[in-house]
């Protein structure tokens, strides 16, 4: 009789061992939906911060481009760009994926959260060029180069850093022991939720396009000093799209763990989501700083990008840097969004959104500070290294220069990579004479010219009546006008 | 192994009793902490989507802003601020009971228990219900926006949050419904209790929510009538735009992320392998459905009107969106895209047809909520995957359970599911109906025309809403300011 | 314990020794697996409450900005956003060590360990605690909006989030405090640690956040003086309303949908049964004292002016919900509602007496955060039910625990509740009043005259925020559009 029951007792006592894996799966697949969540809510945040930062007259024009990243995004990255990012065929690839597109074998793998968590990712990534060609992109061409975005360029990228098959990536599928040999410098290139894959890719295509398209009529005099008129026309809607954003980088840079139910995820997590607080709180003090000592005055918009600058610059070493290395972090990352903001403008390149020195510069110089700070204790619980003592890890922490090699190199990788095809894509485009709006419908506003009105409308309502993020003095002019 | 420990060791029948006693309560221990873990997963993923869903009244509430015009969106605002508030204590008085009360003998109509929580301890589950029941009442404040009066608001939202939205609930969610495809115990033991052996499916309330909100706003637009001179004998003016596009794609974002909340939150839990396979499935097809219908809706306005038109993209997403609530859990992903691309198509003809037909729908809140959610029932007929099907609806051990009529699933479900958009629509139109019917009758419908004409902002509410910096104002004028602020 | 069990049972010493062993490690391997499950629940709660708390200092910065005039949002704005940006610094560097830091030996006073998170492994708690600071920084820039000096705000921003807000939190919240309800290993074998043995109930701090909070705002306004111009002779200058509704509706919602992490998630945990029972009552608890409020608030404001009137809604949904706060957890529904409705007249008739004193504080901080606050700890001594008290304070094997004085629970609690209010007021006026008391008399506390008749936007931020199209402007002098889009 007791020999039955304990059988039938650790019969139920394994099950029970089973049914913990399960909840633990779900622990983490909640985990991930959540995330995923949250990074989808950042297209909220880079709408209303887009649409705050160009003029009125194309404010709507921005608002559709950037719904349409999520939704063409959803389409491009479900048919070819999922594939290309992480399936692996029977012949894997260290350069592209090359399975599992539309899904078709989803189904056994359980992994329907990955794929909604990865195409959030995709989707901020599109998002971010928008904002470099903003007011005088053409539709037509928004819509090509963010399939071809979110469909090829970026999803390469993702395979080589963060599938466990591609060449740059730090993720060794057998554990590091075993694989080491197979990842670059023994190390690969650390990039935790994205400084590189993500912000570079987007950043220095929106540096492509921006460079591509020549800027905004109008925007430089004709002494080659920055015309002042060009700002964008609501600072409510960029501090709403700075909280959105930040709020939403709790899903992108905790959310990058992938799971949450072992002690060791949750430590990464919490310790993620406190370093993504320091920096990009600390870069927008730093911000908020040089603004007065460089102009004189409190700037608000200042420090809604240095904000964003500093939640950049971290993303990559958000979980393997202490936090007193994130408030530095953050420091720097406002300065190096202050100085590529300049050098744009010397040279003449028109970021309407700064989307090339905030995402394309802070983000190289958050993979490149991985290389310098990354601890080695934090190192070994992220990238499962625990067995190992030589894992590269920051050089100011005496780790070698395998891990700061790796960053470079991933850094000059992505940069041609996304330079090489997109440049030429643009030019073309721009040889076509498909790239850029007449100046007539750009003068007049795109809102205008192509998307049948405006973005406000008042009506005979009382005297200052007008949208929430309208101009209220010029409109108290109008009335005067009109009466 | 311990078997042979013990063998050897010639335990007598009582220690081994004893011995087993320990071992018991030992693993039972560890089975109750496993399972409350389990329970403690799920109660907090219910939360997490309860707040999301919530949040979409925040959308909502931007949506109507954006899309009335500036003298009446205080109103709206309002309307859309006291769903919220007024939802809360009706939902917990008598919604709630009618909706899930399982009193004994219990009844297929409606619920008659649990009325203000009493003796009610899975609070999950209630603020979960509120969160779609003041959903629903949003809906209707865009049909009949910026020309209902607020005493005829303050009765409608309260009759739907308390009675009309619990019944359809307790219908087809409520495993005591009569349309229910939920079986009380086990599939095979109940089946016959289910409608054609199936029952309706409504995942996550194109029918139940969607429809029910979208038809009353629709009767309600019907009876008020339409604002003035919206319609001139040439066609609609259209000088009844709204006011702010920062607003309605503010909105539209919004829901989407709440979305997120209600579709794969419908599942309700998260704990086991299976269930994360369907909410994360959820996702996937909310995501596809509400981007090809954004897509769909694009170059159907393109090559309607020739424009790049925002606002259609917005309402595209929300159609693809209410479209695919129904079959979220249960289709497929190219079928999710199939789903939403046609929902953009029938939101898009049923607008015109409105316009045709002279019922003003500001917010289009019937076309997209109305109609987009019947399409959504209906697709679940057509396209719901027999092994999706008993997933979702713990019929793993039937080879007999009905599926979509593409993949040859036979009749059943599609049958339930046209029983289940008429029986709601009839239920919807047939209480919501007479009541504005009879409020406009009494004259207690609509705002006078002065009012209307006005504003209901300046006639209700004390004053449009943005109020000017007099200062600014008498400077502005005297020319001291420049306006481009240099 | 096997081990002796079995040695008892006259099994060989190897064998039983052997099979303890064994035993255990199955044992403990399941148990650590549920454990680290649970813990990583737990953690994953905590931190997705965190989130939604971060996210109200959006739903601070559209309110805040919502209901300043046109001229000075910018600075209020930029000052919503360093409250979050100066806190993280500066609460990791000194804020969470007094709050929470258990130094040897430990202080009741003062936190005085765990500065700048050295040798700290909690990050889930301390970026949780960070959430709850910021918020308590953002309330104080609502009450001296429109006036106060940049270098004041960031002088008093730092000490509210890295001292005075901290040793609050020490004394309520810490196990350490001298006024807390969390006996440190037992209730039984502690419960003389605690103040009246009881020690004061603030679940997720109407006292510790708001109170803190809305005084600290109090002093300032009161220190800071009036706008110019707010006071006419014949009363209050009607033309100083924000200027945009829809964005403090927008604000509204997102502080609403922030609470859902406010409240429930001041359980830290979701894991066990009773977690999550708790966790799910303070949802509904919370939902329906802010809904009932705005409910109230909408009929006051009908009542006394005649209107609808949509900031009154807005501002009564935040006072219920603030009200709540405290008792969210050990109160029951229909408590929720009555405290909510109270909270809606407390708030009106303190806005009130604001208005007669001469006190002027755009937002209503004081009256929302620190009178309704203070009512919502005064509630919990009243209201607080025997079991829920017992379920959240971890008092289920004692009879004695003091409870609400309506329900027979004795005085002790309602005196901790009275005692802690008073503390807290002395505390924070204490404190924040001498400093606003010396800035002001530096004359470093308020901008010039003629820079705050020209807006702080104009004076300090470098132009009015709105900027235009220059094309536009011309377009419009040129008479081209017409602009009001007829």
């Amino acid at each position: 009789a007791l020999v039955a029951i304990l059988c039938r007792q650790f019969q139920v006592s394994r099950s029970q061992e089973e049914d913990m894996e399960k909840i633990r799966d779900s622990v983490d697949g909640a985990f991930v939906l959540a995330s995923a969540a949250l990074v989808f809510f950042m297209q909220a945040g880079f709408a209303m911060l887009c649409a705050g930062s160009v003029r009125e007259k194309n404010c709507m024009n921005i608002l559709l481009k950037n719904i349409l990243d999520a939704c063409v995004g959803a389409v491009v990255f479900y048919l070819v760009g999922f594939g290309f990012a992480y399936g692996t065929g029977s012949r894997t690839n260290s350069f592209i994926g090359n399975d599992d597109f539309w899904l078709q074998d989803i189904t056994e793998n359980h992994s329907w959260h990955l794929f909604f968590f990865q195409w959030a990712f995709a989707a901020a990534t599109a998002t971010i060029v928008s904002g470099s060609v903003a007011e005088r992109c053409s539709f037509q061409a928004y819509i090509l180069y963010s399939m071809f975005l979110t469909g090829f360029i970026y999803p390469v990228i993702v395979h080589w850093i963060w599938c466990g098959e591609g060449w740059l990536t730090a993720f060794a599928t057998n554990g590091y022991g075993v694989d080491k040999a197979s990842l670059l410098f023994s190390s690969g290139m650390i990039d935790f939720a994205g400084s590189g894959v993500v912000h570079m890719t987007g950043g220095l295509a929106g540096l492509m396009g921006a460079t591509i398209i020549e800027p905004r009529s109008g925007r430089f005099n004709s002494d080659g000093s920055p015309n002042t008129n060009f700002h964008g026309h609501s600072m409510t809607l960029v501090v709403l799209g700075t909280f959105v954003l930040w709020f939403g980088w709790y899903g992108f840079n905790p959310g990058s763990q992938l799971g949450i139910s072992t002690p060791l995820s949750l430590l990464i997590v919490g310790r993620t989501a406190v370093t993504t607080t320091l920096s990009g709180a600390s870069s927008g003090v730093t911000a908020l700083l040089l603004a007065k000592y460089k102009v004189g005055t409190w700037d608000l918009n200042v420090v809604c990008n240095g904000v964003l600058a500093g939640l950049v610059s971290i993303t990559a070493g958000c979980s393997t840097v202490e936090p007193a290395a994130a408030i530095l972090c953050g420091c720097i990352g406002a300065f190096v969004f202050d100085r590529a903001c300049d050098l744009l403008l010397r040279w003449h390149i028109d970021d309407p959104l700064s989307a090339a020195p905030m995402h394309g510069f802070c983000g190289i110089w958050g993979v490149f500070f991985v290389g310098l700070m990354a601890k080695k204790q934090y190192v070994e619980q992220v990238y499962d290294r625990d067995r190992a003592d030589d894992t590269p890890y920051g050089l100011f922490y005496g780790g070698g220069g395998e891990l700061l090699a790796c960053q470079i190199i991933g850094i000059v990788c992505i940069a041609v990579w996304t330079c090489g095809l997109i440049a030429p894509f643009f030019l073309s485009l721009k040889r076509m004479g498909l790239l850029r709006v007449k100046l007539c419908d750009e003068s007049v506003g795109l809102d205008e010219s192509h998307h049948g009105g405006k973005a406000y409308y008042q009506d005979d309502a009382p005297a200052g009546a007008v949208g929430v993020v309208s101009e209220v003095l010029p409109d108290a002019r109008s009335q005067d006008t009109v009466l | 192994k311990f078997a042979e420990y013990l063998r050897n060791e010639n335990m007598s029948e009582a220690v081994s009793e004893a011995f087993a006693t320990i071992m018991c309560r030992q693993f039972n221990a560890t089975q109750t902490e496993v399972s409350e873990t389990a329970a403690s997963l799920d109660g907090s993923f219910m939360l997490a989507n309860t707040y999301l869903i919530f949040f979409m009244q925040a959308g909502f509430a931007m949506l109507c802003a954006g899309s009335v015009r500036t003298k009446n969106y205080m109103n709206i605002l309002l309307k859309n601020v006291l769903d919220a508030c007024f939802g809360a204590p009706v939902f917990y008085l008598v919604g709630y009971g009618f909706a899930y009360g399982a009193g004994t003998p219990t009844n297929k109509f409606i619920g008659n228990n649990d009325f203000a929580l009493e003796d009610f301890t899975d609070w999950n589950v209630f603020i979960f219900q509120w969160a779609f029941a003041a959903a629903t009442a949003t809906i209707v404040s865009g049909s009949v926006a910026e020309r209902c009066t607020f005493h005829a608001y303050i009765a409608y939202s309260t009759l739907l949050t308390g009675f009309v939205y619990p019944v359809v609930v307790h219908w087809v969610w409520s495993s005591e419904g009569w349309l229910t495809a939920f079986a009380k115990d086990d599939y095979a033991t109940n089946k016959d209790d289910l409608l054609l052996n199936s029952g309706m499916m409504d995942f996550a309330g194109s029918g139940v929510v969607h429809m029910t909100g979208g038809f009353a706003g629709l009767m309600g637009a019907f009876f008020i009538g339409p604002r003035i001179g919206r319609f001139s004998p040439t066609g609609p003016n259209p000088d009844f735009q709204g006011h702010s596009n920062t607003l309605v794609v503010l909105g539209t974002f919004v829901l989407w992320f709440g979305w997120y909340g209600f579709n794969p939150g419908s599942q309700l839990t998260i704990s086991t392998a299976n269930d994360l396979t369907i909410v994360g499935r959820a996702a996937v097809t909310t995501t596809l459905s509400g981007a090809c219908a954004g897509v769909a809706a694009l170059f159907i306005a393109k090559y309607r009107d020739g424009i790049w038109d925002l606002a259609a993209v917005c309402n595209g997403v929300l159609a693809g969106l209410v479209g695919v609530t129904a079959g979220c859990a249960v289709v497929e992903p190219a079928a999710a895209i199939l789903c939403g691309i046609i929902s953009a198509f029938i939101f898009s003809g049923v607008c015109s047809l409105l316009l045709y037909l002279k019922i003003d729908d500001p917010l289009s809140a019937a076309p997209m909520h109305g109609f987009c959610g019947a399409w959504g029932v209906f697709f679940v007929g057509l396209m719901a995957k027999q092994q999706y099907v008993e997933q979702v609806y713990g019929r793993e051990r039937s080879d007999s359970t009905p599926y979509g009529l593409f993949y040859g699933g036979g009749g059943e479900l599609l049958g339930c599911q046209i029983t289940g958009i008429i029986s709601i629509i009839a239920w919807t139109c047939g209480t919501i109906g007479p009541f504005f019917f009879g409020m406009n009758k009494l004259g207690l419908l609509r705002v006078d025309r002065e009012e209307e004409a006005m504003g209901l902002d300046e006639s209700h509410h004390g004053g449009n809403e943005f109020k000017k910096d007099t200062t600014a104002v008498i400077e502005m004028k005297q020319g001291i300011v420049d306006v481009t602020g240099h």
